[in-house]
C-alpha cells in the first residue's frame, strides 16, 4: 500500500505549532433557531408557495374591495346572477359574460344591458361578487385568526399549567380534559350559538369552546417532555423562578409546535365557520363569510357556478395553503432531521 | 333493512374479533365490495333494485302501462302527526284534507261544497243552529261515519287532556261555550256540538259566524271515530295504521316519523269513483336542490322550485305558478316593551310602507312566482256571491313610491326632532327570508336617507316569541288565512288582539272590524264595505302594517299530471281530481 | 480534609410512593463528602446514583432524610433568600450536553442566567465580559458567545455546562455522568477541566459516573451504588486495590481496559444478591472494615471480611 | 386494567351527567318555545299545552324530573312529532346513519391509509404529492359542496347511483358514504403518512432489512402494524367528525337519520330532540373513545401486557 | 489468510441541507475470514456508515456510492440489484445494531422475527423455523426459549434484547457479521456478558465480524485487527497488540493516552485538543493535524499516504515518511511502546509480553 515516494522538499516536514483554539472555532455562520427554521422552509416549494398565496389572499382581502369599481353592498338588482366578465379576456372566449340560462348559452350581460364588468359576475341581488368574496375574506380570516389565538392562549395556559405544576393540579386539569373530550363538540357549539346573540362573537365563542382541548394536550405534552429536560433542570438549579423557567425555557421551546397547531387551527376555524353557514347558524346578513358565500352558491352549482366558485377557490386555496404551511413548518422546526 | 341489520352483525363480528388482522381483512374487502357495487350500479340499477325493496316502490318501476294512475311527489317536511285534534303544520293539514273528510270539502274552484254532509244544512233563523245530515260513507275500516265521529273529534279536540292547540283556536268565539271551556269555567262535553241520531249532527254557534261553513272544511273539524280512538289510546295516530280514513286516500307505510310514505286509493271512499290516482308515493326531501335532481333524473313528478332555479327554468313548459294567500308585510311595533318607539310616528310608517321596490324584490330577489303585494287580503281568496273578487274593492294601497317615502321620512324625522334613524328588522332566518331582508334594508336605506336598518335574523319560534312579549321595532311577518274569509286576516289588529303585538289601535278600525261579525254579520254587502274599509284605514291612513308581497309558489310539474287542486287555505292540495295522461 | 462540606444522613427517595408501583430509587443512604474532595459515585443504570446527585441539590424533595450543607439542612423549609443562596453555593453538571442547553437561547445567555438571577453582575457589558472570562476558562472564546448551542461540538457544549455552573462560583459541584456522552478523546478534554478547576477554585466535586476508569483517576473517594444502596465506600486506591463488596468486585471485574494482554487474562465475576443469604433479622448496613473502607454487609460479613483484610 | 375500566366508566357517566344538564340548560336558556304556534293561542289554552309538557313547572322540577327519565333511559317526547318518544324516534333513523356513517369511516379510513402508506413510501415522489393533493381536497372542499358535485355527476348526469332517499337498498348508501369519506380519507392519510415516515426511520426497521426483507414485507409485515396503531387514537375524533357530516349529508341526500332530523329540531326548537339527540350523540362518542382506548390497549402488545393505564 | 470482503478506495456522500456530507473519503480494508476487525473511530469518524454501506442500508435519496468498490467473495455488492442485496442480507452478511431497546419490532413477538430470516433465506418449514429459533435463543442463553418466543420486545431486558438480536444475527450462520457498537448501550457487566457471548459464538460457527465501538477497552477485548478511522478515513489499521502497543498515527496516540488505565498515576491525562472535522468541507492534507501536537507543514497541504510498519501494520501519517523527524510520542504511548517488541522503545529482550 505504500507508495511510491515522490520527491518531497525537506522544508515540507517542519513541524508546525497548531493553536489548538484553532480547532476551537466554528466556521459555519452563526444561526438562531429562527434563522435555521427560515433556511429550512426556503427549500420547502410548497411551504414558500402557500407564504405567497396567503400573503396574497389576505393583501386582496384588504385590497380587492377597493380595486373593485363595485361596492360590496350596493344592489344593482337589474344586474342580478351575472357571470364574471373581464375586461380583455372576454375576447379569448373566457370570463365573457355567457352564461348558461334555461339550457342554453347567452351572453347574460347583452340580455341585461349591462354595460360594465364584474370580474366574479354578480348574485342573486345583483351585488359584485369579486368585492363579497374579499370581504367575505376577510371576516373568514378574522373569525379563523381570532379564534386561533383564544384557543391558543386558553389552550397553552391550560396545558402548560397542567403540565408544569403536574401531580394533583395535572390530574384533576386532565380529568376535567377527559370530559370535555367526550363532548360532541358540534352538538354543543350548536346549542350554544342558539342561546347567544348571533354574529362573528358567538361564532368565535362557539369554536373555542372547545378548540383548545387540542392546543391544550400539546402543550401539556411538550412541557411535559421540557421540563424535566436538563436545561431546564439546570436553570433550576440556578434558583431561577417558574416564572424566569416557563418564559425563558420552555415557551421558546415548544413555541415552534404552537405556531405549528395554530397553523392548523386557522383552516379548521375557517371550514367550521363555513360548515356553521349551511346548517344556518353562520354569520347575519349583510355581514358574509367565505362560508356564507358558498352556503349560497352552492345550490346553484349547475346554473351560477361563479356564486360558488370563486370563494371556493379562496377557501380552499386558504385551506391548502395553511395546511402546506403547517407541513413546512412542521419538517422546519422538527430537531429530528437537525443534522 | 335486511343490509342495515347484516351490517351491524358485522360491526360486532369486527369489535369481537381478537385478531386485527382479519378485521382489517374484512374492511378492505368492504371497500373493494363497495367499489365493485359502485362500478357494477349502473348496468342493474333498475332491475336490482326493485327487487330489493318489495314494498316501498316497486310499482313505479314495473311494466308500466300508458296510464298507470301514480304520483310521486316531494314533501318539504315530515308529517308531525294524522291525528287531527293535534295538526298545526301544513304537511298535517294537507295530508289530513287527502286522506279524511269533514262535512265540507273545498272543490276543484275552490268553494267548500258539502261533503259528509248531505247536502247544505238546516240554519236557524239567528244563524246560529246548523243542523246537518250526513250521507252514507264510511271509515276505512268499514264502518259507517256517524254524527257522532264529529261530536266526539270536536269535543275532544277541546278536552284539556288533549292539548291540542288548534282546537280551542278555531272553535274559540264560533262555536258555543268553547271559550268558556278555554277558560275553564265549563267542561269541554258542553261544546255546542250534538249527534241527534247516527246522521244527524247540530251545531250551535256562539254567534252568527259568516264563513262557518267553510271552516267545516278544515282539518280540524274532521271526524274521529271514538271507539277506535279509544281503542288505540296511547298509539292513536302513531303511524299509518292506528289512523282510520275516511277521505280520498289512506295512508300507507308511515312509521310516524319517516321521511316517507304513500296515500292509496281508499276504496272505502263514497266518491271513489272520482278517484283515479291508485298511489301516492312521498318523500320527504329538505334540500331544494336535490328535489330538482330527482325530478331531473324522473323519479318525482313535481318538484317545488326556490328562487335560484326559478330563473333558469322560466321558459320551461314545466315550470307552473301557484298563487298562494300568504300575505307577507312589515309589522311596525309602536311600542317595544312598553316604550314608544320611532315607528309610532305614522309619517315614519308610511315612509318605509312605500320605500321598497316590490316589483323587484318579487322578480329578482324571489323569483318564486310571488306578486307584490300592495294590500293585506290576497288575491284570489274570498269572492262574493258574484265571484267578484274582495281585492277589487279597495285595490292597490301604499304603493311604492320613492318621492312620496322620502317626503313623508323627513317630515317623520323633523316630527321626531331626530336626523337620522336606526331601525331593527327583526326576521327569519331562511334562505329567503334572509335574502329579503338584504334587500329590504339596502332599499329602504338607498331611499330613506338617514334610515340604517340593522337586521336581526332569528329562527322562526324565537321571532313568535320576540312577537308575543312585542320585544322587536318592524318585522317582517306573514300571514296565512285560517278560513275563507277576509276576518281572518283583519282580526289580527283589533285593539290588544292576541296577534297585534305591536300596540297597534285604531277604535274606528276596531268598529268596523268587529261590525263583520256582530251587526253585519248577516248582511254580506255592508260586511264586505266594512272589512274594505277597515283594510284601507289599516294599510293607507294608519300605515299600521306595511305589505311587502303575497307569496306565489312555482314547481315544475311533469306534463303528464293532470288534475291537482291547491287550495287558499286549509291542505294545500287535493289529489282527489288528479290523474296520469300522456306519459308513456 | 477533615472539614465537612456535605453530610447526607439517610437520604430515601421514593417515587409513586404507597402505589403499587412504588419505586425506591435512593434507599436510606448515608455518607459525607468534604471540603475540597472528589466523591465518585458509580454503578449501573438505575441503581440510583443520579437520583441521588439531585435530590442533593433540591431537583427533588427527599421522601425521608437530611442533605446538610455547611451544617445547615438543605431540605428544611427555607425563604426564598436562603434557596438562592444555597443555589449559588451548590451547582450541577449534566449529563447530556445535548438535553442541557437551552436549544434556543445564545450561549452569552445561557452562562449569564445564574449571573442575572442572582444579580452578579450591574450592566450588560460586565455581563458581556464576565462570560467571556468564563468562555476562557473553560477554553473557548469572545466569538462563541454569540452563537447557540446547536453550533458546537459535544466537548464544547459540555464546556458551556461548566461555564454555566462556575458563573455564579459555586462551592461544590455535582457531575451528573458529565463525560459519559462524549467520545474518548473529548472526555480527557473535560477530565482534565474539572480538575484544573478544582486546583484552582478548591471546588468540591460529587462526581457521577459509571465509567469506572475515570472515576477512579478523578476521585479521591469513591462510592458504589447497587438497587437504591450504597454497598461500599473507599478511597479510590483502596476500592480498586481492595474491593470487599461481591458487587464491587464483578463490576470491576467487568471493566475492559484498552489493554490486549490485560484483556486476554481479564476473568469476569459475576454478583448474584441471593448469594448474601441474609437471615431474617440480621442487621445490613454500612461497616468500617477497614479505616474509611466502608461495606454495606451484615455482622458476620464484616468478621470474614476483617479476617481476610488482615490476612493480605 | 379492571380498575382501570371501572374508573372509565365512572368517568362516562359523568360526563354523560355534566353533557345532559349543559344541555338542559342551554335549553331552557334558548329563546323561544317549542310549541310553535303558540302566540296564536290564549293564555289559558298555552298553559294546558305547558302543562302537558311539563313546562309549567318550575326549571329545578324539570331538570330532576328529565335527568330521573334519563337515567330509566326514557328521553320524554317530541314536540314536533306529537305522538313519538324520542326513543323511538332515534330508533327509527339510527339505521340509515349507522350504515352510512360506518361506512363512510371505514371507506375514508382504509383509502386514507392506503394512499398514506404510498405517500409514505414513496416520499417526495409524484405518488406522494398527488395523494397529499387528494388529502388536502378532502379537507378542503366542504362536505356539502363535495355532496352537491356527487349527486349531480354520478346521480344526474351519469345515473350510476341513486340521486337521493333511502329507497335502492345499500345502493343508496353509496354516495352519501363517499361523500362521508373525505373527511376521514384526508385525515387518515395525513397521519398514516407521517407515522409510516417515523415508523420506517426507525432502528427496527433497519433491523428488518438487514435480515433481507424485501421492500414489500418491510411495508406490511413491520412498518404498517406500528403505523397503524397510533391511527386507533385518532378514531375517537374522527367519528365525531362523521357527526357533522351527516348532518349535512343526510339533508343532502334526504336519509331518514339522525343528523337530518337533528337539524330539523334544531330549526323548530324540539327540545326534547335536541337534547335526546345530544345525549345520544354523547353516549355514542363516549363509549367510541372508551372502545378505542380499549382497543388500543389491545392492540398494542405494549400497553396490553404490562396492564397499565397510560 | 482468505479474504472474505475486500473494500476498495470507498467513498461515499449524504445530502444533506446544508450540502454534501463527505462521509467516507476512501476507505480501504479487507475482512479475513474468522477474524474479528474492530473499526474505532469517534461518532463521525465514518465507522457506522462504512458498515451500513457494506450491507447497503443507507437512504437511497440522500446518500450516494462516489466511488470504490466492495468485493463480498468476488461480488461487488455495490453493483447488486436490490433483490439480489435482499438475499446476501441476513444470510451472508448480518448486522446487530447499537441500541437493543428500539431495533426490535415492538408490536412483533420476537419468535416472529427470530423466525424471519430463516423464513426468508431457508427452505424450510414454519415449525422447523420455530424450533431453530428456540434452539437460537438456547444459544444466546436465553433461559425458557420455549415461553419466550411469544413475548413482544418490551418484555425483555436491554440485555436480553441484545441477546435475542445477535440470535436473529445468528439465524442463518452469516458468513460477516456486522456489529455496530452493540455494547455501548448497556451496563458494564452486561456488556462483559455480551461480548463472552459473541466470542464464544463466534468461536462456534467460525463466522468474521466486523465489530464498530468507540470503546478501546472492548476492543482490547474483542479485536484480532483494529482500524481506526478518523474524518472518514482508515488512519491506521494493524493487529490488536499492533494497535495497542506499537501504534504510529497520531491519532491513535491521543486516544490511547486519553484513557486513564486503572494504575495511572495522578497525572495530567493527554487530552485531544478542538473538536472533530466538519465533513461539509473537509481540511486538506491529514485531517486530524488540526488538533495534532505532531502536525507537519506537508499535513496542511497534502494527504499522507499509508506507510507500511509491517505487514499487517499500516498507518497513514507523514511521520512515518523517511524525511520526516523523529518525534516523541506521549509518556504514556512510550510506555505501551516499551513492551513491544519491534517498536524503537522496547524494553524487553523477548518478543510479546507473555
Amino acid at each position: 500500500m505504500s507508495l511510491d515516494i515522490k520527491k518531497i522538499p525537506a522544508e515540507s516536514f517542519e513541524r508546525v505549532h497548531i493553536d489548538s483554539s484553532q480547532a476551537e472555532r466554528i466556521t459555519k455562520p452563526s444561526l438562531s433557531f429562527w434563522q435555521d427554521a427560515w433556511l429550512r422552509i426556503r427549500k420547502n416549494k410548497g411551504a414558500i408557495a402557500s407564504i405567497f398565496i396567503l400573503v396574497f389572499i389576505i393583501i386582496m382581502a384588504f385590497v380587492g374591495p377597493m380595486v373593485s369599481p363595485h361596492d360590496a353592498e350596493t344592489q344593482t338588482i337589474t344586474h342580478a346572477n351575472l357571470p364574471p366578465k373581464v375586461q380583455g379576456l372576454e375576447k379569448l372566449g373566457i370570463f365573457d359574460g355567457v352564461g348558461t340560462l334555461a339550457g342554453k348559452e347567452v351572453d347574460l350581460y347583452e340580455m341585461k344591458k349591462v354595460d360594465t364588468y364584474y370580474w366574479f359576475g354578480t348574485d342573486g341581488l345583483g351585488r359584485d361578487m369579486f368585492s363579497r368574496v374579499w370581504e367575505g375574506t376577510q371576516i373568514s380570516l378574522l373569525i379563523a385568526f381570532v379564534a386561533a389565538i383564544i384557543d391558543m392562549v386558553i389552550g397553552v395556559a391550560y396545558g402548560g399549567i397542567s403540565g408544569y405544576y403536574g401531580g394533583r393540579v395535572d390530574d384533576i386539569m386532565q380529568r376535567v380534559v377527559e370530559i370535555l373530550y367526550g363532548i360532541p363538540t358540534l352538538v354543543i357549539v350548536i346549542l350554544m350559538l342558539l342561546v347567544m346573540e348571533p354574529g362573528v362573537t358567538a361564532i368565535i365563542i362557539a369554536i373555542t369552546l372547545t378548540g383548545w382541548i387540542g392546543m391544550s394536550r400539546i402543550v401539556r405534552g411538550q412541557v411535559l417532555k421540557f421540563k424535566n429536560q436538563e436545561f431546564v433542570l439546570a436553570s433550576r438549579t440556578l434558583g431561577a423562578s417558574n416564572g424566569r423557567i416557563i418564559s425563558k425555557h420552555i415557551l421558546p421551546n415548544i413555541l415552534g409546535v404552537i405556531i405549528i397547531n395554530t397553523m392548523f387551527t386557522i383552516p379548521t376555524a375557517i371550514f367550521f365557520e363555513a360548515f356553521l353557514s349551511f346548517i344556518g347558524l353562520g354569520l347575519q346578513a349583510p355581514d358574509a363569510s367565505l362560508g356564507t358565500l358558498i352556503n349560497d352558491g352552492y345550490k346553484l352549482i349547475r346554473f351560477q357556478p361563479h356564486i360558488l366558485l370563486y370563494p371556493s377557490i379562496v377557501l380552499s386555496l386558504l385551506m391548502i395553503a395553511f395546511n402546506l404551511l403547517g407541513d413546512g413548518l412542521r419538517d422546519a422546526f422538527d430537531p429530528k432531521m437537525k443534522d | 333493512m335486511i343490509i342495515v341489520m347484516n351490517f351491524s352483525e358485522y360491526l360486532k363480528g369486527v369489535i369481537l374479533l381478537k385478531n386485527s388482522k382479519f378485521a382489517w381483512l374484512l374492511s378492505l374487502l368492504l371497500v373493494v365490495a363497495l367499489f365493485l357495487a359502485a362500478c357494477g350500479g349502473d348496468k342493474e340499477e333498475g332491475t336490482e333494485t326493485t327487487k330489493d325493496t318489495e314494498d316501498t316502490d316497486a310499482t313505479t318501476e314495473e311494466v308500466a302501462t300508458d296510464e298507470e294512475q301514480v304520483l310521486n311527489l316531494i314533501m318539504n317536511a315530515e308529517i308531525p302527526t294524522m291525528d287531527s285534534a293535534l295538526v298545526t303544520d301544513a304537511v298535517g293539514f294537507d295530508l289530513l284534507n287527502n286522506v279524511n273528510e269533514g262535512l265540507y270539502r273545498l272543490n276543484q274552484d275552490n268553494v267548500a261544497e258539502p261533503a259528509i254532509s248531505e247536502g247544505e244544512p238546516t240554519v236557524s233563523e239567528d244563524g246560529l243552529v246548523y243542523t246537518f245530515t250526513l250521507r252514507d260513507a264510511n271509515w276505512s275500516d268499514g264502518s259507517p261515519v256517524t254524527a257522532n265521529d264529529f261530536e266526539f273529534a270536536w269535543k275532544r279536540a277541546m278536552n284539556p287532556d288533549t292539548a291540542s292547540e288548534y282546537g280551542p283556536y278555531m272553535m274559540d268565539g264560533v262555536i258555543k261555550n268553547a271559550t268558556a271551556i278555554m277558560e275553564g269555567s265549563m267542561e269541554y262535553t258542553e261544546l255546542g256540538v250534538k249527534a241527534l241520531d247516527e246522521k244527524t249532527l247540530e251545531v250551535t254557534l256562539e254567534k252568527p259566524t259568516p264563513y262557518f261553513l267553510s271552516l267545516m272544511s278544515f282539518g280540524t273539524f274532521l271526524p274521529q271515530k271514538e271507539e277506535f280512538v279509544t281503542a288505540q289510546g296511547e298509539n292513536y295516530a302513531k303511524n299509518s295504521e292506528a289512523v282510520l280514513y275516511n277521505g280520498p286516500f289512506t295512508l300507507a307505510n308511515w312509521d310516524g316519523t319517516g321521511l316517507s310514505w304513500q296515500l292509496l286509493k281508499n276504496e272505502e271512499y263514497w266518491d271513489k269513483d272520482t278517484v283515479k290516482l291508485t298511489e301516492i308515493n312521498y318523500d320527504v326531501v329538505k334540500e331544494p336542490g336535490t328535489g330538482v335532481n330527482l325530478y331531473s333524473e324522473g323519479q318525482k313528478d313535481k318538484a317545488p322550485l326556490t328562487g335560484e332555479f326559478a330563473m333558469q327554468y322560466a321558459a320551461d313548459p314545466e315550470l307552473i305558478h301557484e298563487s298562494e294567500t300568504s300575505v307577507f308585510y312589515f309589522k311596525y311595533n309602536q311600542e317595544r316593551l312598553g316604550e314608544k318607539t320611532p315607528l309610532a310616528n305614522v309619517n315614519i310608517r308610511e315612509a318605509i310602507s312605500k320605500a321598497f321596490n316590490k316589483q323587484d324584490l318579487v322578480d329578482v330577489v324571489l323569483a318564486n312566482g310571488s306578486v307584490p303585494a300592495n294590500y293585506l287580503i290576497p288575491k284570489d281568496f274570498t269572492f262574493d256571491a258574484d265571484a267578484n273578487d274582495f281585492r277589487d274593492v279597495n285595490g292597490d294601497m301604499a304603493e311604492f313610491n320613492a318621492d312620496e317615502a322620502k317626503a313623508a321620512f323627513e317630515t317623520g324625522l323633523s316630527e321626531l326632532g331626530v336626523s337620522e334613524l336606526t331601525i331593527e328588522l327583526l326576521n327569519g332566518d331562511t334562505e329567503s327570508a334572509k335574502k329579503t331582508g338584504e334587500y329590504l334594508k339596502n332599499q329602504l336605506e338607498t331611499n330613506l336617507p338617514g334610515l340604517t336598518v340593522k337586521l336581526k335574523e332569528v329562527p322562526f319560534n324565537v321571532r313568535l316569541d320576540l312577537d308575543t312579549n312585542q320585544d322587536y321595532e318592524m318585522q317582517i311577518a306573514g300571514w296565512g288565512p285560517d278560513y275563507q274569509d277576509p276576518y281572518t286576516f283583519m282580526n289580527l289588529w283589533l285593539t290588544g288582539g292576541g296577534n297585534n303585538q305591536m300596540s297597534y289601535s285604531n277604535p274606528e278600525y276596531d268598529k268596523l272590524v268587529s261590525s263583520s261579525v256582530n251587526e253585519l254579520a248577516l248582511d254580506p254587502e255592508a260586511r264586505w264595505q266594512a272589512l274594505a274599509d277597515a283594510e284601507k284605514i289599516l294599510i293607507d291612513e294608519d300605515f299600521g302594517i306595511g305589505p311587502i308581497y303575497q307569496r306565489g309558489l312555482m314547481h315544475l310539474q311533469k306534463p303528464y299530471v293532470k288534475g291537482i287542486v291547491a287550495h287558499p287555505f286549509g291542505g294545500d292540495y287535493s289529489y282527489k281530481w288528479a290523474y296520469i295522461e300522456g306519459k308513456n | 480534609m477533615a472539614e465537612k462540606l456535605l453530610e447526607i444522613k439517610n437520604l430515601k427517595q421514593y417515587f409513586n410512593q404507597g402505589k403499587p408501583n412504588e419505586v425506591r430509587a435512593v434507599d436510606d443512604i448515608s455518607f459525607d463528602i468534604y471540603k475540597g474532595e472528589t466523591l465518585g459515585l458509580v454503578g449501573e443504570s438505575g441503581c440510583g446514583k443520579s437520583t441521588t446527585g439531585r435530590t442533593i441539590i433540591r431537583l427533588y424533595d427527599a421522601t425521608d432524610g437530611q442533605v446538610i450543607y455547611d451544617g445547615v439542612n438543605v431540605h428544611d423549609k427555607k425563604s426564598k433568600k436562603d434557596l438562592k443562596e444555597f443555589n449559588r453555593k451548590m451547582q450541577m453538571i449534566f449529563q447530556d450536553p445535548y438535553a442541557s442547553l437551552n436549544p434556543r437561547m445564545k450561549v452569552l445567555d445561557i452562562i449569564a442566567e445564574g449571573l442575572d438571577i442572582h444579580g452578579l453582575v450591574k450592566n450588560p457589558k460586565e455581563r458581556k465580559e464576565r462570560v467571556v472570562e468564563l468562555l476562557e476558562t473553560v477554553g473557548l472564546n469572545r466569538e462563541h458567545a454569540d452563537r447557540y448551542a446547536h453550533e458546537f461540538s459535544g466537548g464544547q457544549r459540555q464546556r458551556l455546562g461548566i461555564a454555566r455552573a462556575l458563573a455564579v462560583n459555586p462551592e461544590f459541584i455535582i457531575a451528573d455522568e458529565p463525560i459519559s456522552a462524549l467520545d474518548v478523546s473529548i472526555q480527557a478534554q473535560v477530565v482534565n477541566l474539572l480538575k484544573e478547576l478544582q486546583e484552582e477554585k478548591g471546588l468540591t466535586y460529587l462526581f457521577i459516573a459509571h465509567d469506572l476508569s475515570m472515576v477512579k483517576y478523578i476521585s479521591d473517594r469513591i462510592g458504589v451504588m447497587y438497587f437504591g444502596k450504597l454497598v461500599e465506600l473507599a478511597t479510590a486506591e483502596e476500592l480498586y486495590a481492595n474491593p470487599m463488596h461481591p458487587y464491587t468486585q464483578s463490576l470491576l471485574s467487568a471493566i475492559p481496559l484498552p489493554d490486549p494482554n490485560y484483556e486476554r487474562t481479564r476473568v469476569r465475576k459475576s454478583y448474584d444478591p441471593a448469594n448474601h443469604n441474609y437471615q431474617d433479622g440480621e442487621e445490613v448496613a454500612m461497616r468500617e472494615v477497614t479505616p474509611g473502607h466502608f461495606v454495606y454487609c451484615s455482622e458476620k460479613e464484616m468478621k470474614s471480611l476483617k479476617a481476610i483484610s488482615s490476612s493480605k | 386494567m379492571t380498575k382501570y375500566i371501572i374508573r372509565r366508566i365512572v368517568y362516562m357517566f359523568i360526563t354523560l351527567f355534566l353533557i345532559a344538564s349543559a344541555t338542559f340548560f342551554l335549553m331552557k336558556a334558548l329563546p323561544g318555545s317549542p310549541i310553535s304556534s303558540a302566540s296564536k293561542l290564549p293564555p289559558s289554552q298555552l298553559a294546558v299545552v305547558e302543562a302537558k309538557y311539563g313546562l309549567d313547572q318550575p326549571v329545578p322540577v324539570q331538570y330532576a324530573k328529565y335527568m330521573l327519565n334519563l337515567a330509566k333511559g326514557d328521553l320524554g317526547n317530541s314536540f314536533q312529532f306529537k305522538n313519538a318518544s324520542v326513543t323511538d324516534l332515534i330508533m327509527n333513523r339510527l339505521g340509515p346513519s349507522v350504515l352510512i356513517g360506518s361506512q363512510g369511516l371505514i371507506l375514508g379510513v382504509a383509502i386514507g391509509i392506503l394512499l398514506g402508506m404510498i405517500a409514505a413510501l414513496r416520499q417526495n415522489t409524484i405518488w406522494d404529492y398527488g395523494s397529499t393533493l387528494i388529502a388536502i381536497i378532502g379537507i378542503s372542499i366542504p362536505s356539502f359542496v363535495f355532496a352537491t358535485l356527487l349527486q349531480y355527476w354520478l346521480g344526474v348526469k351519469w345515473g350510476l347511483l341513486p340521486v337521493a332517499l333511502w329507497k335502492d337498498g345499500w345502493m343508496s348508501s353509496i354516495l352519501p358514504s363517499i361523500a362521508l369519506a373525505m373527511g376521514p380519507l384526508a385525515t387518515a392519510s395525513r397521519f398514516i403518512r407521517t407515522e409510516m415516515i417515523e415508523v420506517i426511520s426507525s432502528d427496527y426497521i433497519t433491523l428488518a432489512k438487514s435480515k433481507g426483507a424485501s421492500g414489500f414485507e418491510i411495508a406490511f409485515k413491520h412498518a404498517f402494524r406500528n403505523a397503524l396503531i397510533p391511527l386507533i387514537t385518532v378514531l375517537g375524533p374522527l367519528a365525531a367528525g362523521l357527526l357533522t357530516g351527516s348532518l349535512v349529508i343526510e339533508q343532502i341526500f334526504a336519509i331518514p337519520g339522525i343528523g337530518e332530523q337533528f337539524v330539523k329540531a334544531i330549526v323548530s326548537n324540539d327540545f326534547s330532540i335536541i337534547m335526546g339527540t345530544t345525549i345520544f350523540y354523547s353516549v355514542f362518542l363516549i363509549v367510541i373513545i372508551f372502545v378505542v382506548d380499549v382497543l388500543y390497549g389491545i392492540v398494542d402488545p405494549r400497553i396490553r401486557l404490562s396492564g397499565g393505564s397510560k | 489468510m482468505e479474504k472474505i470482503l475486500e473494500v476498495k478506495d470507498l467513498e461515499l456522500s449524504f445530502h444533506t441541507f446544508a450540502g454534501e456530507v463527505k462521509a467516507i473519503r476512501g476507505v480501504n480494508f479487507d475482512l479475513i475470514k474468522g477474524e474479528t476487525l474492530a473499526i474505532v473511530g469517534e461518532s463521525g469518524s465514518g465507522k457506522s456508515v462504512t458498515t451500513k454501506s457494506i450491507m447497503r442500508l443507507l437512504p437511497e435519496h440522500s446518500s450516494e456510492f462516489k466511488n470504490g468498490h466492495i468485493l463480498f467473495n468476488g461480488k461487488d455488492l455495490t453493483k447488486l440489484t436490490d433483490k439480489e442485496m435482499q438475499k446476501i442480507r441476513g444470510k451472508d452478511i448480518s448486522m446487530i445494531f447499537q441500541d437493543p431497546m428500539t431495533s426490535l419490532n415492538p408490536t412483533m413477538t420476537i419468535g416472529k422475527q427470530i423466525m424471519e430470516p430463516i423464513l426468508k433465506h431457508r427452505n424450510v418449514s414454519k415449525s422447523v423455523a420455530h424450533k431453530e429459533a428456540v434452539d437460537l435463543l438456547r444459544l444466546v442463553g436465553m433461559p425458557k426459549p420455549e415461553a419466550r418466543m411469544k413475548q413482544y420486545p418490551h418484555q425483555f431486558s436491554g440485555g436480553q434484547r441484545q441477546r435475542i438480536v445477535i440470535a436473529i444475527a445468528l439465524a442463518c450462520n452469516p458468513q460477516i457479521l456486522i456489529a455496530d457498537e452493540p455494547t455501548t448501550a448497556l451496563d458494564v457487566t452486561i456488556q462483559a456478558q455480551i461480548l463472552e457471548l459473541m466470542k464464544d459464538l463466534q468461536k462456534k460457527i467460525n463466522t468474521s465480524i466486523i465489530f464498530i465501538t468507540h470503546d478501546l477497552g472492548v476492543v482490547a477485548n474483542v479485536a484480532d485487527r483494529v482500524a481506526v478511522m478518523y474524518g472518514g478515513k482508515i488512519v491506521e489499521i494493524g493487529t490488536v497488540d499492533e494497535i495497542f502497543y506499537n501504534p504510529q498515527h497520531p491519532y491513535t496516540w491521543g486516544l490511547l493516552s486519553s484513557m486513564p488505565s486503572l494504575d495511572t498515576a495522578d497525572e495530567k491525562l493527554y487530552a485531544i485538543p478542538g473538536t472533530p472535522p466538519d465533513l461539509l468541507s473537509p481540511p486538506k492534507g491529514d485531517a486530524f493535524a488540526l488538533r495534532s501536537d505532531y502536525a507537519l507543514k506537508i499535513d496542511l497541504e497534502e494527504t499522507p499516504p499509508f506507510f507500511k510498519v509491517s505487514d499487517t501494520h499500516y498507518a497513514a501519517t507523514w511521520l512515518l515518511h523517511p524525511d520526516a523527524p523523529q518525534v516523541d510520542p506521549p509518556l504514556a504511548i512510550m510506555e505501551r511502546m516499551k513492551k513491544y517488541p519491534g517498536s524503537r522503545y522496547y524494553e524487553g529482550t523477548e518478543g510479546g509480553t507473555y
